[in-house]
């Protein structure tokens, strides 16, 4: 019988997954075991995605949960249509809120990802030399989603352990999470703020944050003004230092969506085909971009 | 022959004609599609949808629109979840979760009703203070259920078919039978047809859109209870968009904009055809990007080949 | 003090005063007319005596009890049934869910439905209608709507039966049907609330006689006898009318239009006919005999399978409304509310909505002119209104339907102007007005078609008759061989005698 | 004196009062609110839903609806990055915008006019394609713009006020003109009035229609090319949800989904009362979880208080 494997992506337009199905679409070609990839947006359609999965003969799936607290639900889904299960990303957790260690997971967590851009954003001011009460910092924020709660408020807990005031961290809430909501919410908190000549900002990914640069661009506030650190690395991110002039978008985070997506593609492969059953937790790290090293660190993680 | 056909066709039931050709059609095509696995899979994934559309069609019928389905939906299965939890009973947990439906639904049917406030406005406003409320209450995150009892209404089986998809067929029957039998269905599609002649012929316009409202409340409670015990959490941010997808359901089954048209049959066709494409494009394998292209294909398709069928018909 | 009484009512819309102190009462057991010009405020005293309006003055005692009613539940709780001058049909549902829309027989909300249609038969078997009840509303022509909207009346026990223009689209038979029930209401010792512009129908049924004028009460008769119907008129219009017909006789022309074997899903056969340059052509037939499908097929509103349309020898190929009001066919329909208003638009747009293109450059409107165009019209037409803003939803009825006409007369380089019942709902003197006009635009060169299901109507204003029965042209005779017997005989379907009319003669 | 007062409050233009009055209001309690700063920033961020609301006024007047609004917006939003950087020329990377845009609701226009499938389910089918052609166009990843002159589209001034603010105001000129002084706008709304005697009085109502739905398409292109300039780059997941916010801001300005009323005035009102309110919300720094909350009472209060207007002034 054929190895049959899932994918579960719970943002499957974002270019972030489309890395990790690519990469994984490569360990499928080099094994020769059949993909299925599916989005799933919620929490609904995830479990619809489980069955669909089950009904058509998989054995095993991989999944990054649209929210980790389907963990239990998860969990019994994949027993009763007898597929092996781990997760990528976003680790599950039970009803207390602990994670469920027995399910195989590769990820970062958000928490460590905001801190490698509070780390970024306070390196890049000390390089300006910028003094911490001089400085406001836009918090483009996006609560309704728990991941990028953990990520911002990783950032903040650098930025505070470095001298940096709460008072001068400034809250932009994105109504969507798209470029043009961020860009709108970061101008009003530069705009109610227009005695700061200094500035930070990072959010959620990159399209918020590049929302940040954006807006202050249209209020005038030169490159050399703003820090804005992203996530994600992807194209918008790359976009913005292929640009001919810097900006004030000076790094993003990059996570490796090869190893997110070939590693544990390999992995449940093995498990599913070799009986070899996969470490219980990985954990990746994010790196470091900048406008003139980009290509570097992207070829470092095997991703150019 | 081609006559005794043709009538089949053009009939009343020429839709669920189409569905059940489609259907034959899709299972000849698509492998896996027609095991027992997966056809228990594909209904348990409308269920959502279907339950919310049995009133979303009384709504509609009678010239209304709900926009607050999916935030309600939402909210009723938090509720259930956090009361189930706080009380330690899940029977309070869903009396609280069908209660803060219905009570929301009131709401909703008092200001348009009473207030004549536009129904778009009114839901669109109640849609987002109600997800507002879910996001304050479980601070953005979900809510894990103490219970394990909470699962089985989900999970458990009753002649091999799961729980929700009996109480999406009874609901079906049930709101089948008032729009056909009673006279509150009569007045709703009364009221789309005609609201001011409904007026006039002493109807209680007013009255009955509340009760529409509420049932719809009422039905979206149920709906977000079989949904938080379905991914085994009350999720603040489940069911986004929940509305689009049934009013379109709606429309695909013959219910019409303009008021005064609905069957129950329609919606059942409406809500399963989109059930199925959904299921066959995954068993298919269809790439993210090329889903959006397919399903929109498949609506056009569909509605046009009804159409078709009811020119063909001779009526407009 | 009477059985029903109104006493000081006074409604005022905004700019307009409907009613200022209307009194009068009406005893038991008899029919009450009420006439009046169009504006003249018959209408909002029905609504106010149903509970849809609320008077700003006044009362209205039944049995020398104050009636104050909420809602028109109210009001036919309390016996009071209306039927309204619009039809309030709900299209969707069949004519038995219609009649008893409101007061459905249930048992713990369940529609009992053998009773439903037993009872809904047998009420219409009683009063000689004949509709198949299960056919659903809007699947019926206008007249046959008219007809369910009446039987609504005897649905129900009521005290007090108020009816608004029921007759307006009914032709003489469907009409006999109904003075038959009148009478056997009023045997029955209801009252009854009678509004008509038609005199003959009036003189007929009614025992007693109001007349409103703008508002007031002009006139109050508490037995018609030894009025006399140019009284009536001269109460109604403040002027004597000699001749309502004012016929004119002129010479015809070439032949304008030429209808060919046209055919369609709705007419039964091919239909054929002509209408020459200065011409009045007149359509006459009993409800469903064909001619509103006829003449939609003339101007491309519904599709044609068949047949050719010549106006001026030139064959039009177009075959929708677009297309023939540019090759110079205009329509002005039978179905006001449908077919005829915009509404939540105002008068000044409903007039010039097809006429505005003569005047608008490069699609942008001269202002200048579509206000000049209104203001004629609205003078011409005699529209009874505050403003040519207003709103045309908020026009009595009859003035709604002369906007209608002002779109259409507005019209420049019509040839062929086709009329479905134009004066339905127009008072006696707007009617003479609007003949006069019809005679001009003949005069004019226009060829005239109209359709009409008021015999003295055809009789009286037409140069020709063309007769129609089941869905064909039955019989056609020029103006020198009008006889009403002849005419008739050609629009019944089966061999029964022809109910005798009543031809309004106001000489 | 309180003659006149309630004449100018219940006149036509009564919501434009409330509007004032509102915005005065703000202006006194929100701090930084009345800075010139935040006012370009403020029209800045309408622009978008402005530029789109123009012409989803005739959709709604016309008694249509079009779901597609976002989907164009992002389509011809890559479209016009894509083609500058395939030809080297901005000004041809915009004309195949805005013809892009063009074509998409032209293709509605027709589909929904000339098939005569229901104007919701076409164009939440094209919704749904044309979002997927973004996405495939550009593998689902931004695009960006090679041409740094691109981005002065949205950076560029003129008497100090941005160049899309220009733009927005051109095109609420030119739509309002249209509306109300051209045959096609009188003809839109005669067929949102009663379409069936519009088409009996000779308006070409399916020209119309699908000249509306073309239009929307253009607009729709404009909207995109300075969105695009506006964040530097395409983005196939722009504009997602868009349509609900356009139908919003025209509802809220008085165009009644039942067809056959709207005006420029007050849709103008409507998209300025969105903004403000983001605007407000975000300088008060109300949490985003209340921001729901305070949104929909927002939307409520805005309809009821021109309810009661216009109530007072004895219209239903
Ligand atoms: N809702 C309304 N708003 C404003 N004016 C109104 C409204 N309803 C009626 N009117 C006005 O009140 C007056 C009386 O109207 P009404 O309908 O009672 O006349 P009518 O006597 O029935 O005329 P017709 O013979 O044409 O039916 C008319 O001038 C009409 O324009
Ligand atoms: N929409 C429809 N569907 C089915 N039958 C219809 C429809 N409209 C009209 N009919 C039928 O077609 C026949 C012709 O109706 P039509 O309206 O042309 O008659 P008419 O001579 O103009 O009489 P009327 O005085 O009622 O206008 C009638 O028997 C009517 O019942
Ligand atoms: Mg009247
Ligand atoms: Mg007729």
């Amino acid at each position: 019988q054929d190895t049959k494997i899932g994918f579960i992506v719970k943002q499957p337009e974002e270019p972030w997954f489309q890395d990790e199905w690519k990469f994984a679409d490569q360990a499928a070609k080099e094994k020769g075991f059949t993909l299925v990839k599916i989005g799933a947006e919620d929490g609904e359609k995830l479990m619809s995605a489980i069955d669909n999965l089950g009904a058509q003969g998989a054995q095993g799936f991989i999944v990054c949960t649209p929210d980790v607290k389907l963990g239990p639900g998860i969990v019994a889904k994949a027993a009763a249509n007898n597929l092996k299960l781990m997760t990528v990303d976003d680790r599950l957790v039970g009803a207390d809120g602990k994670a469920l260690e027995d399910v195989p997971h590769m990820g970062i967590s958000a928490t460590k990802i905001g801190e490698a851009v509070g780390q970024a954003i306070v390196d890049g001011m000390k390089a300006r030399g910028w003094k911490a009460d001089e400085v406001g910092a836009i918090r483009v924020s996006y609560d309704q989603l728990p991941t990028a709660v953990d990520r911002v408020e990783g950032a903040i807990s650098v930025l505070k352990a470095n001298g940096f005031k709460a008072e001068n961290i400034f809250d932009a809430p994105q109504a969507k999470t798209d470029t043009e909501a961020a860009l709108n919410a970061a101008t009003v908190v530069l705009n109610a703020h227009a005695d700061i000549k200094k500035w930070v900002s990072f959010g959620l990914n990159d399209e918020a944050v590049l929302g940040a640069v954006r807006a202050s661009e249209s209020v005038g506030i030169p490159a050399d003004g703003m820090i804005g650190v992203g996530i994600g690395g992807a194209d918008s991110a790359i976009n913005e230092f292929k640009k001919p002039t810097a900006t004030g978008f000076v790094g993003t985070v990059i996570i490796s969506p090869k190893r997110h997506g070939y590693e544990t593609a390999l992995n449940m492969y093995d498990w599913v085909a070799n009986n070899k059953e996969p470490e219980k937790l990985i954990l990746t790290s994010g790196a470091l971009a900048k406008r003139d090293d980009y290509q570097k660190v992207r070829q470092g993680l095997g991703i150019e | 022959m081609t006559d005794q056909l043709k009538k089949i066709l053009l009939g009343e039931q020429g839709l669920v004609v189409i569905f059940v050709v489609a259907f034959a059609l899709v299972s000849l095509l698509v492998p896996n599609f027609l095991t027992d696995r997966n056809m228990l899979g594909l209904l348990q994934s409308v269920v959502t949808v279907g339950i919310v559309a049995c009133t979303m069609m009384f709504c509609l019928a009678a010239r209304d629109f709900d926009l607050s389905v999916g935030s309600i939906v939402a909210f009723a299965g938090m509720v259930a979840v956090m009361a189930s939890n706080y009380t330690g009973s899940i029977l309070l947990g869903l009396l609280a979760a069908i209660a803060c439906g219905a009570f929301v639904g009131f709401i909703n049917g008092v200001v348009i009703a009473k207030f004549r406030i536009n129904a778009l406005i009114t839901t669109l406003a109640t849609m987002q203070i109600v997800r507002g409320l879910a996001l304050i209450a479980s601070d953005g995150r979900a809510v894990g259920i103490n219970s394990p009892d909470f699962y089985q209404l989900a999970l458990s089986k009753f002649l091999g078919i799961p729980t929700p998809v009996w109480v999406l067929a009874l609901l079906f029957c049930i709101f089948g039978f008032v729009l056909n039998r009673t006279v509150f269905g009569k007045n709703t599609l009364a009221i789309g047809g005609n609201p001011e002649a409904s007026r006039l012929a002493g109807v209680n316009v007013d009255r009955t859109r509340i009760w529409i409202f509420a049932l719809q409340g009422v039905v979206c409670g149920i709906a977000g209870i079989l949904l938080a015990s379905r991914i085994t959490s009350g999720q603040p941010n489940a069911a986004v968009g929940l509305e689009l997808s049934v009013i379109s359901a709606c429309v695909l089954g013959g219910v019409s904009l303009a008021g005064g048209r609905a069957t129950m049959s329609g919606v059942i066709v409406g809500v399963l055809i989109m059930g199925i494409a959904e299921n066959a494009m995954n068993l298919l394998n269809i790439p993210a990007f090329y889903q959006y292209i397919v399903r929109g294909v498949i609506l056009l398709l569909a509605v046009l080949l009804d159409n078709l069928r009811s020119s063909a018909l001779g009526r407009r | 003090m009477s059985f029903l009484d109104f006493s000081r009512i006074t409604k005022t819309y905004p700019g307009v005063k409907a009613l200022s102190d209307v009194s009068f009462g009406v005893g038991k057991g008899a029919v009450h007319g009420l006439m009046g010009e169009n504006g003249a405020g018959k209408s909002t005293l029905i609504k106010i005596l149903s509970g849809d309006q609320h008077a700003d003055e006044g009362e209205i005692r039944i049995d020398g009890k104050v009636q104050a009613y909420a809602s028109t539940r109210d009001a036919f709780d309390n016996g009071v049934i209306v039927i309204h001058q619009e039809l309030q049909l709900v299209p969707e549902l069949t004519v038995a869910e219609n009649l008893s829309l409101g007061r459905f027989p249930a048992s713990a909300g369940v529609i009992a439905r053998g009773k439903m249609l037993e009872d809904v038969g047998a009420k219409l078997k009683s009063a000689g209608i004949d509709i198949d009840i299960s056919r659903k509303v809007k699947t019926l022509s206008i007249g046959e709507r008219q007809m369910v909207e009446i039987a609504k009346a005897i649905m129900l026990d009521a005290r007090v039966i108020a009816l608004d223009e029921p007759t307006s689209s009914l032709s003489s038979r469907e009409s006999e049907i109904l003075f038959a029930l009148i009478d056997r209401l009023r045997g029955e010792g209801k009252v009854i609330i009678y509004v008509s512009h038609r005199l003959d129908e009036v003189f007929r049924l009614c025992d007693s006689l109001t007349v409103l004028r703008d508002g007031k009460l002009a006139a109050h008769h508490a037995s018609l006898k030894g009025v006399t119907r140019d009284q009536v008129v001269a109460e109604m219009v403040g002027r004597e009318i000699s001749d309502i017909w004012g016929f004119r006789p002129r010479k015809a022309g070439d032949v304008r239009l030429k209808v060919e074997a046209i055919s369609g899903e709705k007419l039964k056969a091919p239909a054929s006919f002509e209408a020459r340059a200065g011409e009045i052509v007149g359509f006459f037939g009993l409800i469903g005999a064909g001619r509103s499908e006829l003449m939609r097929l003339v101007f491309g509103a519904d599709p044609r399978s068949g047949g050719t349309i010549i106006v001026d020898g030139k064959a039009i190929h177009a075959a929708d409304p677009h297309g023939a009001i540019r090759a110079g066919i205009v329509l002005c329909s039978e179905d006001r509310k449908h077919d005829g208003i915009i509404q939540g638009r105002s008068i000044e747009e409903n007039i010039n909505i097809s006429s505005r293109r003569h005047h608008a450059r490069f699609g942008i409107l001269n202002r200048a002119s579509e206000i000049a165009t209104a203001e004629t019209f609205i003078k011409k037409l005699k529209v009874r209104t505050p403003s040519r803003k207003q709103d045309i939803i908020n026009l009595s009825g009859g003035n709604q339907q002369k906007v209608i006409l002002g779109r259409w007369l507005s019209e420049q380089g019509v040839r062929v102007l086709i009329v479905d019942e134009p004066t339905r709902g127009i008072d006696v003197g707007a009617k003479a007005e609007i003949y006069e006009l019809l005679y001009q635009l003949a005069e004019d060169g226009m060829a005239i078609v109209v359709v009409s299901s008021e015999l003295p109507e055809v009789m009286g204003i037409c140069d020709r008759i063309l007769v129609m029965c089941g869905g064909r042209v039955s019989a056609e005779l020029s103006r020198d061989q009008f006889d009403e017997k002849a005419i008739l005989a050609a629009a019944l379907p089966d061999t029964k005698p022809p109910t005798p009319s009543h031809p309004e003669d106001l000489t």
